[in-house]
């Protein structure tokens, strides 16, 4: 299925994971820190009303 | 204003100012270059120009943390942003001590460490020149840098990682002034556009580091 | 000149600390500043300073008119006590330190360089500096820090002598001063928190 | 609505309260049509496009060093917008969308530089070359990496967010200035921006024109990219909107309210 990319296929093959791996570690950053901010303030603002 | 910039002389020629630490350090890494990439006069001729540039930024850069520094550990700086004095002609007297205590050594002893690098006559003049013009410019720069990182605890490595990204267009036409200068090529294009942006700078540069200040005051 | 300032509201942070503060301080007068640690007094001082914008309310008689010290006093140690005045008095735009010197009896000390006086002297040196200002209203900051006994009595009768030509002073202090003027307990004026579920531009 | 209104009504936005509500409501749109438009994008590109009879199959990789420069300087323009935003109007959320943004400029740029250095290996004989536009985009990363640094450093946040505004501010300036020192410095190597010119659509410049073979891949690629931006712009802020009042309700505890 790959197609033939010739002599160029290591600059090819290593542009897509990098540039792709790079990305998904963004969102993948992104992700994690957003869930774990979204988790915190509700424990806080949970905490806080139950305080006054 | 001339009281605030002879304080700030003073202060740098008494014990413990800090006076000839730029200095000092130009030579060192002058002599260090050598070392590093060899004796031969050929190629050190070549890189003279390039090499002095980059040791007098980085000299110029090694004392920027000093620059308002003290006045903010002592509460000088609440009392001059309280003062009739408006900022930002406090922090151009400061830019402005910066360079005569700092830049304006380092452009005086280039030519000495021009002869240490083996700089081809020619070259000597307009690395002055390029040096002189150039310098202004890196104390002003530095002193926005040195506004924005005034409160941080460890500001020094923050300044330098703000500062040099800044002193890239300087550098650029600056060491191509003293590198066209060496190899007797027409210097005025970069020569133009180096003091456009000491010129640029100097005037509009002050605004941002006096607003910068008065949000790191508040 | 009287300082006037009515409903002021600031922020520490950008959280609202002191709010619906409303004082006067006439000429003559000392207000001394009460309140647990942490309540705002610093950040009340350095908004009337004018260093920091106020929340909400007004500040009149302000511009130009004070003198701001924190615990720090601004000194060079390398410069000498006549130096360092002679600095702020032509920074402030004032002619001659010599009555700072009488006042503060700092005389005998004109040419020691900063850096050797005792903390009390230095203490001195910095009320005087205030003095040079040539500013009417003082703002100082928790002033008698590391002061002995004798000290705090020369910083006061120092600030009753300012008073009695018609300075007026701010002060945030622990230590009855024995000053003629008020105490105001900023405690009251504590920011009460808003409902935490409606949250907008300051994130409370 | 006029004009007028419509702008007003944009400000509303401006409310974190409403910003997440609204942000959460449309982020699963942007995350699938850019996740979509990529896919379809790359795909096309790498299993259907011929490769270039002068650069072989090298060619490929400019669906992903072209969106990501793009990015790369774009990211930095809305930084600009809206750190001007928070010094003129004084709204967290624009504030706060600059920080948010900031770390992806700094991949963008990245995904730039490597693919560029990896393309450049067979194409110039070389990883590196102090190319204009290369070194252009080396400083542009520097900026990026300080505007980060600056953020990160100050603690109190209003006050972190006026310095990072001005900082972009100067940056922008300087960034420009070193730009044309860097043109001025070396001449290069590198090709024109041959995809942004019509005459290289239309394919009226044969000079350096990208012919429409590949560019309707990498047009798509491209929108995939901005969409992916949005998407993660959005979900970003929404992330630094909370730690922000994470941070002023832990604040508010600590003083007992």
């Amino acid at each position: 299925m790959i197609p033939d990319l010739g002599k160029y296929a290591d600059s090819v093959l290593s542009s897509y994971a990098v540039s792709v791996g790079l990305l998904v570690v963004l969102v993948a950053y992104s992700v994690i820190r957003g869930r774990k901010m979204r988790r915190d303030m509700e424990k806080i603002e949970q905490r806080m009303s139950r305080n006054g | 204003m001339i009281a605030l910039l002879l304080r700030d002389l003073k202060l740098a020629f008494r014990a413990g100012g800090g006076f000839g630490l730029g200095l000092a350090f130009f030579l060192i890494v002058t002599v260090m270059v050598p070392f590093a990439v060899g004796p031969q006069s050929s190629l050190l001729s070549t890189i003279a120009p390039g090499v002095l540039w980059l040791g007098a930024l980085l000299a110029c850069l090694l004392s920027l943390d000093r620059l308002l520094a003290l006045d903010w550990e002592d509460g000088s700086l609440d009392l001059l942003a309280t003062a009739p004095l408006p900022l930002e002609s406090v922090v151009t007297i400061k830019a402005l001590a910066h360079w005569l205590t700092t830049g304006l050594p380092l452009v005086l002893a280039a030519p000495f460490l021009g002869v240490l690098l083996n700089l081809p006559v020619p070259g000597f003049f307009w690395l002055v020149m390029s040096l002189l013009i150039g310098t202004p410019a890196m104390s002003v720069i530095g002193t926005f840098g040195a506004a924005l990182t005034v409160g941080l605890k460890r500001g020094g490595l923050l300044l330098s990682l703000l500062v040099l990204p800044l002193y890239v267009p300087t550098l650029i036409f600056g060491a191509e002034v003293a590198r066209r200068g060496a190899t007797a090529m027409e210097v005025q294009t970069p020569l133009l556009m180096l003091a456009g942006i000491t010129a640029a700078t100097i005037a509009l540069l002050p605004f941002a580091s006096a607003a910068v200040l008065r949000i790191n005051l508040r | 000149m009287t300082l006037t300032v009515s409903d002021l509201s600031i922020t520490r942070g950008g959280i609202p600390v002191l709010e619906g503060l409303s004082f006067e301080l006439p000429p003559g007068k000392a207000l001394i500043l009460r309140g647990p640690n942490g309540i705002g007094k610093t950040t009340l001082l350095r908004t009337l300073a004018g260093l920091q914008p106020p929340l909400e309310g007004t500040i009149e008689g302000a511009e130009d008119q004070i003198a701001y010290a924190a615990h720090s006093d601004g000194l060079k140690p390398t410069l000498t006590v006549t130096e360092n005045l002679m600095f702020w008095a032509s920074v402030f735009g004032t002619s001659g330190i010599q009555r700072a010197l009488d006042t503060f009896d700092l005389n005998e000390l004109a040419e020691r360089h900063a850096g050797n006086l005792s903390a009390g002297q230095k203490r001195r040196l910095g009320l005087a500096r205030m003095l040079v200002t040539g500013r009417p209203i003082w703002m100082l900051d928790e002033p008698t820090v590391s002061l002995d006994i004798n000290a705090v009595q020369m910083f006061a009768d120092a600030v009753r002598a300012h008073l009695g030509q018609g300075g007026s002073a701010l002060i945030a202090t622990h230590i009855d001063l024995g000053l003629d003027g008020e105490v105001l307990d900023v405690g009251p004026n504590k920011a009460k928190p808003k409902p935490i579920d409606d949250f907008d531009g300051g994130f409370l | 609505m006029s004009i007028a209104a419509k702008a007003n009504a944009l400000w509303e936005y401006a409310n974190p309260r409403k910003f997440l509500a609204t942000s959460e409501r449309v982020l699963p749109f942007f995350w699938i049509t850019s996740l979509a438009c990529i896919c379809v994008g790359l795909i096309w590109g790498f299993f259907f496009t011929p490769d270039d009879y002068k650069q072989g199959s090298t060619v490929k990789i400019i669906y992903l060093h072209v969106p990501a420069a793009l990015m790369a300087i774009n990211c930095w323009l809305m930084m600009l917008v809206t750190s001007l935003v928070w010094l003129v109007r004084r709204h967290h959320v624009s504030a706060l969308a600059a920080r948010a943004a900031a770390p992806i400029g700094i991949v963008m740029t990245m995904i730039a530089l490597l693919t560029g250095a990896i393309w450049g290996q067979p194409m110039w004989g070389t990883w590196w070359a102090w190319d204009p536009r290369l070194t252009s985009f080396l400083i542009l990363f520097l900026f990026y990496l300080g505007y980060v640094a600056l953020w990160e450093a100050i603690e109190d946040p209003d006050t972190a967010a006026d310095l990072t505004s001005v900082l972009c501010l100067v940056g922008s300036v300087f960034a420009i200035l070193s730009r044309y020192a860097v043109n001025f410095w070396n001449q290069g190597l590198h090709q024109g921006a041959s995809v942004m010119r019509a005459a290289a659509v239309t394919g009226a410049d044969t000079e350096e024109k990208v012919s429409n073979v590949f560019f309707y891949p990498l047009l798509i690629c491209i929108i995939g990219f901005v969409l992916l931006f949005i998407a993660l712009v959005l979900y970003r802020t929404g992330t630094e909107i909370r730690a922000r009042r994470i941070k002023a309700l832990m604040a508010r505890e600590r003083v007992g309210g």
